[in-house]
């Protein structure tokens, strides 16, 4: 019984979104469901910050293992509020300067580790232990080849070559991928707006 | 040698990380400059026309971008006011995007004084003004009323540069580097096709594709896609230059190369290994 | 030392701390991990706050024009609802702004992934063979369709890999893997643009704070 | 064939349904820089607006700038934009529906008005069938019957096959791996939040996974990046602990939120990944470029790393550093594949019909597409097909 009212709303709400998709009438009706819904869901950013927080003083409390950094964390936190609370938010701001001067690059560091990233996983997997692998490893090192002024160094038609992989092969995977995988999310979607799929609610009724 | 090839395929990634660094760092600290090979294309079709003005022409250059798309259209500023500068074209510079002018100034104050060109006389840069498309309409009867003083405020009736200077017809070329709306695609339509100026332009790599369709129509005469657009703008500029400033297109590009063969070489290396192993197993067996 | 030289620094530093994870887990690392983390879950509590629930939620409740929109409570009251989880007596009232949350979720979803993932991609796929003229562009042509078919089949979960239906999956497969390779080749360059980018930072903005000019 | 049929009258209802749309045109005026104007009500729209349409000549002098003006109420023109001296269009929203508007064009030269176009009137109204949407409500319609017939099926006790899923049959001996070796299990969720369908589609696996993890007692660490996330992910796992008769063994504080910062959250638990050292790590759900970050960073502390999305870009890198990777769809088989419920299997079913119905469309396009080339009738069928696969 105690999920009577929530799967009411699932289902009502999944249904609105569907309406206004299919009957511009109700669009309106729709806009104002997924301005609630970001209201909600950006309320939830609370529950969060109080978890941070639980997580980290808990870890300082206890004395658990690399809990000398937690304050860190929690300093870090409280800085950003209080000067975004109280000092404003607008450029030039203590708040956007740290935005911008620490964590634009922190991100962007983060990002980037990628390229070294790629270079590992590229290193490791790509063995031509079979065919399959064998063909994985040739489009790749074609396209990879294709992108660069080496690649027509070598023979000029590479980079059309790693173009027609792109346009081609590669289309035609993703699309299969693509059409697939939406099957998944719309039968997944009917399962909760029906009702059949509960568990994110916390299970048996 | 077999043990030596197959402790290859498993080195700590550590080492392919340290490569990776170093196929980065050297190349861009020592502005290396790999051989960019330029086959026909937008690209070339660009330095072509620009190359194919008497001395003498005025062009206007439109910046309109902003610091976000700097690292890929600054590279192209550069190269192109070098190109313009050093065939004795005036330049009348102008942008779109508000951010846009202090960039442009940056290019064009930097390749001035290394080539010793005047202000005022071989270039001017008049600043931003809001409206878009509705602007170049309007600079398209006239310019004077619409930018009666340059960006620091000087009076653009008494430089020499703007002399028979009066409307878009006037100019031989216009070139818009541009990040996004408005830009090129203003600058062809409000422009290019209603006063017949051949439209030129640089843009970012993702959105170039989308301007493929002017340069098949002639709409635009060429373009410059991205980093590596830059790139092949300035290797081009620097044929025949004795002594030419470094880009940071180039030695971005001799980067990636770096990079990307440091990747193949360790694929390659990785296959090797694995292949020899394979054949010893064999071999016992 | 001035704010930008500063921002520089700390930008500098504190990208050095994190590559040092590339090495192995240090104090460098932990410190600027738990700052990252830190100031980020701080900045997205003060975005959410400035960005969506004052204009979105309080400047709809309580006009500047006057007067208050009680429609507004609605997803006001949901929204706390979903804060009172951290009284465990309130917690169940959370699963109505869930249920909202999710409903409109899978309702929105579903019909874009439908219309851009399935839908768009077939009418993609109807094509003519012959398209283009060339002998070329019917080994394309077919090899797009053939890869579309069989990639689809390969996703078939209520039959068994065997047979024709085995054959055609494993041919579907292939595809994937040949596409998967390109993507991934495809990919590689954009992200040695990012390291590029902040190498550029270093050598061309940090060094040059410490008279290093490159 | 039967469904196309049924189609068909849907179809023709559409026809009717574009004819509809009306409009005033003004007439072609020879002295008028403004060749002709139409106005007609936005289709497709909740009303409101109206669709406003000019041509130019392309002889006369051009003007400086051109004022689209309103016929207000009051009874004067009001300008309500100023537009480009070339064709376009301009759509005028915010207006009440059901009552007529008329409009005009003022060129100006030098900042003289001189006359104005013909003017152009219509009604905004809106419309109760979106148009250019009714094909994919007919799929989406057939492909739901699909999905709940085979849910009633499964439910009924009809025995539904499953092919194996490597990336599946690997999850017992993750957590198994993870117990002997005294060491936690690690769920990432993705980094998008519960509207998500590959969140959801995640949870659903996570309540699977902390059944395992509660029956063989090995502990199960879940780092979110959206605090709906981690509240749904607390439900769920505390649930399985639940029925499967461990709720002493749930802690609530190993399912923690990190931040909704995508790179500050790759950063926060590559930080767990190398102090924790993971046996097993699940990734499932949607991701962008922390892909490889995570999955490489788990790799190298030596875990079982099991994969599954349906970003087409990520899958690559999650084949490349992972034991094991969903691809696409998989990720959505899961649930039914580790549960085997009968509803589960039966929607798995369903989606297989869907695929072989867009399977069955593409073929037939194609065929009719190519010998259309050669004899003209073929081509109907494909611009049939390819007009109820096109949404608007």
């Amino acid at each position: 019984m105690r999920l009577v009212i929530p799967l009411m709303i699932t289902f009502v709400a999944g249904m609105i979104m569907i309406l206004q998709f299919f009957v511009p009438a109700t669009q309106s009706m729709g806009e104002s469901l997924q301005e609630w819904y970001m209201i909600v869901a950006s309320a939830a950013i609370f529950l969060g910050a109080v978890n941070l927080i639980q997580v980290h003083t808990h870890k300082i409390r206890f004395k658990l293992k690399n809990w000398k950094y937690s304050p860190v964390t929690i300093i870090g936190f409280s800085v950003m509020i209080l000067t975004g609370l109280f000092l404003g938010i607008e450029p030039g701001r203590p708040f956007d300067y740290m935005f911008s001067q620490m964590m634009v690059p922190m991100g962007a560091t983060m990002f980037s580790l990628l390229a070294f990233f790629v270079a590992s996983a590229a290193f490791r997997a790509f063995r031509a232990s079979n065919w399959r692998a064998t063909l994985l490893l040739v489009s790749a090192f074609v396209v990879m080849l294709g992108r660069v002024p080496i690649g027509t160094m070598i023979w000029d038609r590479i980079p059309l070559i790693s173009e027609w992989i792109m346009q081609v092969p590669n289309l035609a995977g993703q699309r299969a991928v693509m059409i697939g995988a939406a099957m998944g999310m719309v039968a997944t979607s009917l399962r909760m707006i029906f009702g059949i799929e509960r568990s994110y609610l916390g299970g048996a009724d | 040698m077999a043990t030596f090839l197959e402790k290859l395929g498993n080195i700590d990634r550590r080492i392919i990380f340290i490569m990776m660094a170093l196929a980065v760092i050297i190349p861009l600290s020592i502005r290396m400059s790999l051989p960019i090979p330029i086959g026909e294309g937008p690209s070339k079709d660009m330095y072509d026309a620009v190359e194919a003005l008497p001395s003498g022409s005025r062009v206007l250059l439109s910046f309109d971008y902003d610091p976000s798309t700097m690292p890929e259209l600054q590279p192209m500023a550069i190269a192109l006011v070098q190109h313009l500068m050093t065939k004795d074209i005036k330049i009348v510079s102008m942008a779109l995007w508000p951010m846009g002018v202090s960039l442009g100034n940056e290019a064009l104050i930097a390749v001035s004084d290394s080539l010793g060109r005047e202000e005022y006389v071989d270039w001017v840069n008049l600043g931003y003004k809001t409206g878009g498309g509705v602007l170049i309409v309007r600079l398209g009867s006239d310019i004077k009323s619409v930018f009666p003083v340059d960006y620091d405020g000087n009076p653009v009736d008494d430089m020499p540069v703007m002399d028979g200077v009066n409307k878009l017809g006037d100019f031989e070329m216009i070139i818009s580097l541009s990040a996004g709306d408005p830009g090129v695609p203003a600058w062809v339509m409000m422009a290019g096709d209603r006063y017949n100026i051949p439209i030129g332009g640089g843009c970012t790599a993702v959105s170039a594709p989308q301007f493929y369709p002017y340069l098949s129509t002639g709409q635009m005469i060429g373009l410059l896609g991205g980093l590596k657009g830059a790139a092949d703008y300035e290797t081009m500029v620097r044929i025949g230059v004795e002594n030419a400033p470094a880009g940071t297109a180039t030695p971005g590009m001799a980067a990636q190369s770096v990079a990307h063969l440091v990747i193949m070489i360790f694929i390659i290396l990785g296959n090797i290994s694995y292949l020899a192993g394979k054949k010893k197993k064999g071999r016992v067996k | 030392m001035n704010w930008t030289v500063l921002g520089i620094w700390l930008g500098a530093l504190l990208s050095l701390s994190l590559y040092s994870f590339l090495y192995r887990d240090n104090p460098f690392y932990k410190f600027a991990e738990h700052l990252f983390v830190g100031m980020s879950a701080g900045y997205w509590v003060i975005y959410t706050i400035k960005n969506v629930l004052i204009p979105n939620w309080w400047d709809n409740l309580v006009p500047a024009e006057g007067g208050m929109q009680p429609i507004w409570l609605i997803p006001g009251f949901l929204g706390l609802f979903m804060i009172l989880r951290v009284v465990p007596k309130l917690s169940g009232l959370s699963r109505m702004s869930l249920s909202l949350i999710v409903g409109t979720g899978a309702g929105l979803s579903m019909t874009a992934m439908l219309q851009t993932n399935a839908l768009a991609q077939v009418n993609g796929t109807i094509i003519a063979l012959g398209q283009g003229g060339g002998w070329f562009d019917w080994v394309s042509n077919i090899i797009i369709v053939t890869g579309v078919v069989c990639g689809l089949v390969y996703f078939f979960f209520s039959k068994a890999h065997t047979g024709i239906v085995g054959r055609t999956a494993n041919v579907g497969i292939t595809i994937l893997m040949v596409a998967f390779g390109a993507s991934f080749g495809y990919t590689v360059m954009a992200r040695i643009s990012l390291l590029i980018g902040q190498t550029q930072f270093m050598l061309f903005e940090w060094l040059p704070t410490m008279g290093i000019h490159l | 064939m039967r469904k196309i049929l049924f189609v068909l009258p849907l179809l023709i209802f559409t026809g009717v349904l574009f004819a509809q749309s009306s409009g005033i045109t003004s007439d072609e005026n020879g002295d008028c820089f403004i060749q002709s104007l139409t106005a007609e009500d936005a289709r497709n729209d909740a009303g409101g607006n109206i669709d406003i349409k000019w041509m130019v000549a392309t002889d006369a002098v051009i003007p400086d700038s051109m004022i689209l003006e309103r016929f207000d109420s009051g009874g004067v023109w009001s300008p309500i934009s100023t537009i480009l001296p070339a064709n376009g269009r301009k759509t005028d929203a915010n207006l009440e529906n059901g009552q007529e508007y008329s409009y005009r064009i003022v060129p100006f030269y030098g900042g003289v008005a001189e006359t104005a176009s013909e003017t152009a009137a219509a009604i905004p109204g809106k419309q109760w069938i979106h148009t250019g949407r009714i094909g994919m409500l007919v799929i989406l319609t057939l492909i739901s019957l699909a999905v709940f017939y085979y849910i009633e099926q499964g439910k009924r006790g009809k025995d539904l096959y499953i092919r194996r899923i490597a990336g599946l049959t690997a999850v017992e001996d993750a957590v198994g791996r993870a117990t002997e070796m005294g060491r936690p299990v690690l769920y990432i969720p993705g980094i998008m939040d519960m509207d998500d369908i590959q969140t959801i589609a995640s949870m659903v696996i996570l309540s699977r996974v902390a059944m395992k993890t509660a029956e063989y007692g090995s502990s199960l660490l879940v780092p979110t990046c959206r605090s709906v996330v981690m509240s749904v992910a607390q439900e769920t796992v505390k649930e399985s602990y639940l029925q499967m008769g461990r709720p002493d063994a749930f802690h609530k504080e190993s399912i923690n939120y990190i931040t909704d910062d995508q790179f500050g959250y790759a950063a926060g638990v590559d930080g767990i990944m190398v102090r924790q050292k993971p046996a097993a790590i699940f990734m499932l759900g949607t991701f962008y470029a922390e892909s490889l970050i995570l999955a490489e960073t788990g790799r190298s502390v030596g875990a079982i790393q099991i994969a599954g999305t349906a970003m087409p870009s990520q899958i690559p890198f999650f084949i490349a550093a992972c034991d094991y990777t969903l691809i696409g769809e998989e990720l959505f088989a899961a649930s039914a594949y580790l549960s085997k419920e009968p509803k589960l299997l039966g929607s798995l079913r369903g989606q297989d019909v869907a695929k072989l119905f867009f399977m069955i469309v593409i073929v037939l396009g194609v065929l009719s597409a190519t010998i259309g080339e050669a004899w003209e009738p073929a081509t109907k069928v494909a611009d049939f097909l390819k007009t109820i696969t096109r949404v608007e």
